[in-house]
């Protein structure tokens, strides 16, 4: 993990941080976490009241925000071809350190390589993001096997760490600082701050799991027969739950929607766990059962993303664990591979 | 509960190769939610559990195996036997395939009713009309009515009616009728724009992943028409009409076939409320073509047949 | 069973007689009539003459307070008020907007009252023609008679909507059910001449003439009818050789129900009314020559 | 790459009058695949169909739009017109914009965009067309007709006269129908029988055409070329290979009651033969009135005195399964029930009876052997009443439409009568005289001038006794006076109305009828004796009221449809039927028993699944069986059924193109 | 035209053997009726998939109209009662899901009920008129 060296930038304590929740929803650029149906989802927010911090994590990530589950590409018509307008400037509040250290997964996949995506890029570039340090970590959650903490927040422009009586409130970067700027709240020694984030560094997910990583990138090489995959995938739906709620997941189609002469190509997500994922021309499917698709998934996320950029292309999140209806749990997967037990 | 007999079931069946698969349910990283197991030797029984926790509906399934040898044998409750009833129905399953170890149900727990009566919450244990709730959080016991899934709540069939065997006494459905969804009724006393908004809020929440389309035993097509490219019936993009033609022909797709088995409802991610749409057609199913218990599986589905003097509001 | 009852003008003057009998056979078929309050002329066949909307206002406001009653509906025993009610109601019912107009000219709000019926028609159809007979004391055994519809009752037949309006056969039922003898014959639904008894006797002696000539050809013994101005003109305006009685439907329904020709009003007709029933036997020891 | 030539038709001016078709077809042009687009006067005359194919040659099209009038009128021809050029016939769609447009959309401001927007959809369809190949079925040259009226012999005899093999089903006990009751005919005054008889006789002989009287259609099914009818024999009582006709049973037999062929007029014995004319001339045994039957089995007099004993009681209905390749359904008619006419005294007076009731007492094989007897004391009429339209052209107790055949019967009932009784006077009230056949108002003018018929333009309101004689109290309009007539007998022209159970053998045989239960021809001009079920056809009154030169005509025309379908070894059926994706389909059976035709069997396949081979079960359609309804496609909730000419795709894109 | 004017839009999926050939006949009569609406020929009314009619709403219909034989009279006799069946529940569940029910129309057209035809045209644009357009979101937006 490439620690981004925190400069000794602004740092308040907050008691109430609602008059700023207002200023933020005020120009309608504001999306943060609110209570919905039974859990929380981050959405674009009116009302300042509807924010809550103390949220356990969203049943669907952020990453909608910068990669969304349909994008109109272009569209033309008898005319020509129009190009959407970028997206405007907005402020995400609430991302958890899993779903920071998402993002540059993503980044890899949008912005380098031979095809940089602009719309990806420019959501990134007009979002400040407003971290929260995670003081609401579920049994699914198993982020500190991925070398992440409560506390990581590299890549936010602003941090708030829940602390006794309020938050504390500090910003990284140019873009957090001149949001913080006009802030209530006394100032901090940035000592002091640093002390609040090492905490949370520090901290060991008091539920979370331990899930030892070591070498299963490199084991998962020869196990692309193992008859193992036949049981772990016995279970699966071949749903699209765990790709779309988890924050990494990045495969899409694209679909052209044409009426008379007028039309329009729109990016949309799509998952390896989808039978027709792979359906070609013709009927001819190379991933026909799930046995396929399942193994792919995890040689994915666990061998292939690590060969290419040397990171996993997961941030134990948990989501695909806690929403998964069969409970088909990475982390049984990894404890699979390793032999540990047999459990998967 | 029943885990020991469902492991002692399980042994036997294996080692008499009277079956070459068990379907059963096995715990999850979290005991509340069990999932969905497959076994094919005798010693993986011991890794079988069979609880109050253990919701997921195993009949679906027996499509993965209908080009496989041997016969399977799977753990059903009574909501559960209805989907296998369906897949008969519809001819998808062969019966002489399948070993069906009945539960006579004692009723299933919602795990997040549970976890929010007691936080933390590990093991649950019936005691007459009541639970007992054991976690990390300590003890605590509940009254059925507060912890049971809805649908345990009104179900009419406990006991798979054709088992092969059955893990205990049978336990005797729900004498009285279901009564009439108060959720459906209060949807119907809204005028038709605060109908339309209040659909379009839920399914704008819909993500599309499909999985109450995979785990409903009533939408058991080989290949869906959702997934056809020519007609598109359904449009991959997400927005509003998009969302609103996939839920409408979901449900209308298993109008008069939905065996109440609430299971969309239970994996969907969203927590989108699909059996307000089931139930609305239930209703309206039992109500113009006079059925008693339409969710019970017939040969022939009510929209497959037609009586002369079925009601007539189109002269 | 109750029901708004509308006199109409002719049942306080000429056919006192009708009405009587009316109210008293209603008695005996527990047929409980509540009068119209404050009920005003129907129109009769000269406001139709004069102006549409009087013709529809002055029966219009009778329906509008009827209504307001809140009974079973409205019955009147003559048949011209019958026809005028039944116009207005007809008129009402093709558009709601003219229910608002009434209000406003009468002063009466106004509510569909449902179809106004005749005292036959509430006999015949909602009394039903078992009933009546198990209320008959005196079946009129051998009373040959030659039942008298004229045209109001029947016609025209998409808004008086009651029995055949050409081969009606509702009273000769009923006639049949009191024990008598309805005859076949042909003039049941000739015009009587109506109103023109006034302004033109002679042609409706001629009417009047030919309708008796045919009965007695029938061999009727009696004229029977529902409506005062058929019974009037068939009864004033005949020629000396006609003798025949005219009864009203009510009156021979009385008797059958063993009331009494005083009861009736009987005495009120011209001919000799007594004379025939007391030839049928109908007619008990005390209610003899009663003047 | 879809080439689509579109083609707007003016209809003479019926459709340019009311749509700007320059318009439709600047806007037309700029659609997706549209390459041409083309107008002409008459694109259904060869000139037009002409200009068609020459456009397809010279610009390569592979789908045809025609802009015209309903496809229910010239699909078939514009059909025939693109396969004649080597362009599959199912390439081509039409756009109705005459009925559906110009005809009911007078203002060209707003026809206009409905133009455009009905021939966006026919070219969004036609995008979607696929090459469609008839498929080939045998037919049963066998034709079942059904009914033994003059409209089923004529038919019969036609069709067996081509050398093909004829069942004629005929309810009553013998064939003839109504026309046997009928004394004269008008307009020449031939003996109905003189002219009826010959015929029956020749179908009863005819060695191809297999008589089943006293016999019913219990059930049809199938299709065009392969009909199954189950015909229902009722027990005659009598086994006629045995019977000679000799006569000694009706002689014997003491029970008489009223006969229906005299309607009720005459009385028949209990075994009787329906008139001396009958075809079979062999006797039936009414079993309601046979003493054998209803006092159990005491009298038996006919079974004593029949030398050659071909009476047999145990005798039960038999049911005869057949095959047939056409149908003709001659079933005819039935009068108004006059006694509805209460004011007239119908149904109560003797004296007033039907016109059909005249023709019995006037035909010399009738009750009163021709003479004229009144029924009420057996005298001679002197003066007689008929009355024109009673229940037809009654909108209030009868039916509005006209019964066509009365006036002319009138005119004749009014002849024979003055011939018969020369002393006599008829009277005729009439609303309009209608004489429109070849010699009819010739005929009516010689009723009235020789023969002397008062002809009194008026309807009569009432008819009342007086004395033994009937006052008819009417109106002449034409000197605006009420007329009273006294008459000794009056004879009411009753309305011609369907059989009662017409609708009942309508859905039975599988084609529709109308509000007055009257079949419903394909088309009223165009296929007057032709079904909307292929296979079909119609002759005769059941189609609607005729006289006897119209039956005879249509009759012939359904023979001759016949024998043309009959013509073919093979028979080409509709392409446009439902067809399987296999890859698809579940085999769930969803489809199975919603098709009407049983068109619809499972069928077992194997196929390669991954590495292994795996049979499956999966639905086949019987093209021949099915009829292309479509209602197996909507059943199919995966799309695997589609129904071809109809198809998803296509109703799909149709929608789209609605965009509206 | 403002949207208060605009003429409501029907599809109507008329059914080829009674619906389509009354539709013939209102206008071989020419008996003249509101240009709302736009006819799709379908063999039978059994042949009209509930998505056609929702996919129609989408597109911006202000109503759909399914007409059919009347039932027993049907050219595939038994079509129209599976219709029949099909669209009690599709009516009640279009409702349900906030489309008005006064929006969609089933009706049984016989051939020779031309004037049916017309009058069931006026009286649903009329109808509709008076509903007003269905809401901008419901209805799909259009790409140009």
């Amino acid at each position: 993990m490439n620690a981004l060296a925190v400069e000794e930038r602004k740092a308040v304590r907050l008691a109430d941080i609602r008059p700023v929740l207002e200023r933020l929803a005020a120009g309608g650029k504001l999306v943060a976490p609110v209570a919905e149906a039974g859990g929380f989802a981050f959405r674009r927010v009116g009302q300042a009241e509807k924010v809550r911090l103390d949220f356990y994590n969203t049943a669907e990530s952020p990453k909608d925000l910068f990669f969304p589950q349909s994008e109109v590409l272009f569209s033309y018509d008898a005319a020509g071809i129009a190009v959407p307008e970028p997206a405007g400037e907005q402020v995400l509040l609430g991302i958890r350190p899993c779903d920071l250290a998402a993002l540059p997964l993503l980044d890899r996949v949008f912005g380098e390589g031979p095809f940089r995506d602009p719309g990806y890029l420019a959501r990134r570039e007009r979002t400040v993001l407003v971290a929260v340090a995670c003081d609401r970590p579920r049994a699914s959650c198993f982020c500190t096997s991925f070398g992440l903490s409560p506390g990581h927040v590299a890549g936010a422009d602003m941090v708030l760490y829940p602390d006794e009586g309020g938050y504390l409130v500090r910003a990284q970067t140019e873009a957090g600082e001149a949001l913080m700027a006009e802030w209530p709240g006394e100032a901090v020694a940035p000592g002091e701050a640093e002390a609040v984030a090492a905490r949370y560094r520090s901290m060991e997910t008091p539920l979370g799991r331990r899930i030892r990583l070591e070498g299963v990138a490199e084991a998962l090489d020869g196990m692309f027969d193992h008859p193992m995959w036949e049981q772990i995938a016995a279970r699966c739906l071949s749903c699209g739950i765990c790709t779309y709620t988890c924050p990494t997941c990045h495969c899409f189609q694209l679909t052209d929607e044409a009426k008379g002469e007028a039309g329009k190509r729109v990016r949309c997500w799509d998952s390896c766990m989808f039978p027709e994922f792979t359906r070609m021309a013709g009927g001819h499917n190379p991933r026909p059962d799930k046995k396929a698709r399942v193994r792919q998934r995890f040689m994915h996320k666990l061998n292939y993303f690590v060969r290419r950029w040397e990171e996993y292309l997961c941030v134990g999140c948990g989501r695909c664990v806690e929403s998964c209806p069969v409970g088909l749990d990475i982390a049984y997967v990894i404890e699979a591979v390793q032999g540990v037990t047999a459990r998967a | 509960m029943r885990s020991e007999a469902v492991r002692a079931a399980a042994r036997r069946l294996l080692e008499e190769g009277k079956v070459v698969r068990f379907l059963g349910h096995a715990p999850g990283f979290d005991p509340t939610s069990p999932f969905p197991q497959l076994i094919t030797r005798a010693e993986e029984a011991e890794r079988l559990v069979l609880d109050h926790f253990c919701a997921p509906n195993l009949a679906k399934y027996l499509l993965d195996y209908e080009t496989q040898e041997g016969v399977t044998a799977v753990v059903l409750k009574g909501c559960d036997a209805l989907g296998l009833a369906r897949l008969l129905a519809d001819h998808r399953v062969a019966r002489d395939r399948v070993w069906v170890v009945g539960l006579p149900c004692p009723g299933m727990l919602d795990r997040d009713k549970a976890a929010a009566l007691l936080p933390g919450v590990q093991e649950a244990r019936a005691e007459g009309d009541e639970f007992v709730l054991t976690g990390a959080g300590g003890e605590r016991r509940v009254a059925a009515g507060q912890v049971l899934l809805d649908r345990c709540l009104v179900c009419a069939v406990p006991t798979p009616d054709d088992a092969d065997e059955l893990l205990g006494e049978p336990v005797p459905g729900r004498p009285v009728p279901r009564e009439e969804d108060a959720a459906v009724a209060a949807l119907e006393a809204m005028t038709s724009a605060e109908r339309k908004a209040y659909w379009t809020e839920q399914f704008s929440r819909c993500i599309r992943c499909m999985a109450c389309r995979n785990v409903c035993p009533a939408c058991n097509c080989r290949s869906c028409c959702f997934d056809s490219e020519e007609p598109r019936w359904l449009s991959r993009v997400t927005d509003g009409p998009a969302q609103e033609m996939f839920h409408f022909v979901r449900a209308l797709h298993v109008a008069g076939r939905c065996v109440d088995c609430h299971e969309c409802e239970r994996v969907c991610p969203m927590d989108i409320p699909l059996m307000k749409l089931n139930h609305k057609l239930l209703q309206d199913v039992e109500e113009l073509f006079e059925l008693e218990r339409a969710f019970v599986p017939r040969e022939v589905e009510p929209l497959g047949i037609y009586r002369p003097d079925d009601p007539e509001e189109f002269a | 069973m109750k029901l708004a009852y509308y006199p109409g003008c002719s049942s306080h003057g000429s056919a006192a007689d009708y009405d009587r009998s009316a109210r008293a056979v209603a008695g005996a078929l527990a047929l409980e009539l509540v009068d119209v309050p404050e009920w005003n002329c129907c129109g009769a066949s000269s406001a139709h003459g004069a102006d549409h909307r009087l013709a529809m206002y002055l029966p219009g406001r009778n329906l509008a307070v009827a209504a307001g009653m809140g009974m079973g509906g409205v019955v009147t025993p003559c048949a011209a008020c019958y026809s005028r009610l039944n116009r207005a109601h007809h008129w009402l019912a093709e558009d709601r907007r003219r229910w608002l107009e009434l209000s406003a000219a009468v002063g009466v709000p106004y509510n569909d009252v449902g179809k106004p019926r005749s005292l036959l028609e509430v006999v015949v159809g909602d009394v039903g023609l078992e009933a009546v007979a198990a209320q008959v004391r005196r079946p009129l055994k051998g009373l040959k008679a030659a039942a008298y519809y004229g045209c109001l009752m029947l016609k025209p037949p998409e808004v008086a909507r009651f029995d055949d309006p050409e081969n009606p056969r509702s009273m000769d039922d009923l006639l049949q059910a009191l024990g008598a003898q309805p005859v076949r014959w042909g003039f049941k639904t000739e015009c009587c001449g109506a109103s023109l008894s006034v302004s033109r006797p002679e042609l409706v002696e001629k009417l009047v003439g030919d309708i008796l000539d045919n009965a007695s050809a029938a061999g009727a013994e009696c004229v029977v009818t529902a409506c005062p101005m058929c019974q009037a003109n068939l009864e004033q305006r005949r020629s000396e050789r006609h003798r025949l009685p005219v009864f009203y439907f009510t009156d021979l329904a009385g008797i059958a129900f063993g009331l009494s020709p005083r009861e009736l009003g009987i005495p009120m007709h011209l001919g000799e009314p007594l004379e025939l029933l007391r030839g049928k036997g109908l007619l008990a020891a005390g209610e003899e020559g009663q003047g | 790459m879809k080439r689509v030539g579109v083609f707007l038709c003016w209809c003479g001016s019926n459709i340019s009058s009311a749509v700007d078709l320059d318009q439709v077809a600047e806007q037309t042009a700029l659609l997706p695949h549209v390459v041409h687009v083309e107008q002409y006067k008459y694109l259904c005359s060869d000139p037009g169909q002409e200009t068609v194919r020459k456009a397809i040659k010279e610009h390569a099209l592979n789908r045809v739009v025609i802009a015209a009038c309903s496809p229910r009128m010239h699909e078939r021809t514009f059909r025939r017109a693109v396969g004649s050029v080597g362009l599959n016939p199912h390439l081509m769609e039409i756009a109705n914009i005459r009925e559906q447009c110009s005809w009911v959309h007078p203002d060209k401001v707003t026809s206009t965009p409905v133009a455009v927007d009905l021939v966006r959809t026919a070219v969004a369809k036609a995008v979607k067309d696929i090459p469609l190949e008839p498929s080939y079925v045998g037919i049963e040259k066998r034709a079942l007709v059904v009914g033994g009226g003059i409209a089923g012999i004529q038919a019969a005899l036609d069709i067996a006269d081509s050398g093909y093999e004829v069942v004629l089903v005929e309810r009553e006990p013998t064939i003839g129908g109504r026309m046997a009751q009928l004394d004269k005919t008008f307009p020449t005054l031939d003996c109905s029988s003189c002219i009826l008889t010959p015929k029956m006789v020749e179908a009863g002989q005819d060695p191809r055409i297999r008589l089943l009287t006293y016999a019913e259609v219990e059930s049809l099914s199938g299709y065009i070329g392969n009909f199954e009818a189950r015909i229902r024999m009722k027990a005659r009582s009598v086994d006629l290979d045995r019977c000679t006709g000799c006569g000694d049973c009706w002689n014997k037999c003491p029970y008489r009651s009223p006969g229906e062929f005299d309607l009720g007029l005459g009385k028949r014995k209990a075994i009787y033969l329906p008139f001396p004319q009958a075809v079979p001339n062999k006797p039936v045994l009414d079993r309601a009135t046979c003493a054998y039957f209803q006092k159990d089995g005491k009298c038996q007099v006919c079974k004593k005195v029949c030398a050659p004993g071909a009476i047999d009681f145990e005798q039960q209905d038999e049911i005869l399964e057949e095959r047939f390749g056409a149908v003709v359904v001659a079933t005819g008619f039935d009068l108004w029930d006059h006694g509805r006419y209460g004011e007239y005294g119908a149904g109560q007076h003797p004296d007033v009876i039907s016109s059909l009731e005249f023709e019995r007492l006037v035909s010399a094989s009738g009750p009163t052997d021709g003479k004229i007897k009144r029924p009420s004391d057996g005298k001679l009429p002197e003066r007689v009443v008929f009355i024109q339209c009673v229940g037809s052209r009654d909108e209030a107790k009868g039916v509005p439409y006209c019964s066509k055949v009365c006036c002319m019967y009138t005119a004749k009932h009014a002849i024979l009568l003055k011939e018969k009784i020369p002393s006599s006077q008829s009277y005729v009230f009439y609303i309009d005289v209608r004489a429109a056949g070849k010699n009819y108002e010739e005929f009516y003018r010689r009723a009235t001038v020789e023969y002397g018929a008062q002809y009194i333009r008026g309807r009569v309101s009432r008819i009342y006794p007086r004395g033994d004689s009937l006052v008819v109290v009417g109106e002449d309009t034409l000197l605006g006076q009420k007329v009273e007539v006294e008459a000794d007998l009056v004879v009411l022209a009753t309305a011609v109305v369907s059989r009662s159970d017409a609708p009942q053998v309508a859905q039975k045989l599988g084609f529709s009828y109308d509000q007055h239960g009257f079949f419903t021809e394909a088309h009223p001009k165009l296929a007057p004796v032709e079904t909307n079920t292929a296979g079909i056809f119609l002759a005769g009154a059941c189609q609607g009221p005729k006289d006897i030169p119209d039956t005879v005509a249509q009759a012939g025309a359904a023979a001759a449809k016949v024998v043309r379908l009959f013509a073919k070894d093979q028979l080409e059926t509709e392409p446009t039927v439902a067809r399987v994706d296999r890859a698809r389909c579940a085999g769930c059976e969803w489809c199975r028993p919603i098709c009407p035709y049983k068109a619809i069997e499972m069928e077992a396949v194997t196929e390669r699944v991954g590495s292994g081979q795996v049979a499956r079960r999966v639905a086949k359609v019987n093209p021949s069986l099915c009829h292309g309804c479509g209602a197996c496609s909507v059943a199919c909730r995966s799309g695997a059924m589609n129904l071809l000419g109809f198809s998803n795709e296509q109703v799909w894109a149709e929608v789209e193109a609605l965009c509206l | 035209m403002s949207v208060a004017e605009r003429e409501p839009k029907i599809v109507g999926f008329l059914c080829n053997w009674c619906s389509y050939a009354g539709a013939d006949l209102a206008g071989t009569s020419r008996t003249s009726y509101p240009t709302s609406v736009r006819v799709i020929r379908v063999p039978c009314s059994g042949r009209v998939n509930p998505q056609f009619v929702l996919r129609a709403f989408q597109l911006g219909a202000d109503g759909v109209l399914v007409a059919g034989c009347h039932p027993g009279d049907c050219h595939y006799s038994t079509g129209n009662y599976f219709t029949r069946r099909r669209f009690l529940l599709v009516k009640r569940f279009l409702d349900y899901l906030g489309i008005d029910q006064r929006r969609f129309r089933l009706r049984w057209i016989s051939a020779s009920e031309g004037p049916k035809f017309a009058e069931t045209i006026r009286e649903m644009t009329e109808e509709l008129r008076q509903l007003g357009p269905r809401d901008a979101a419901a209805v799909e937006a259009h790409a140009e």
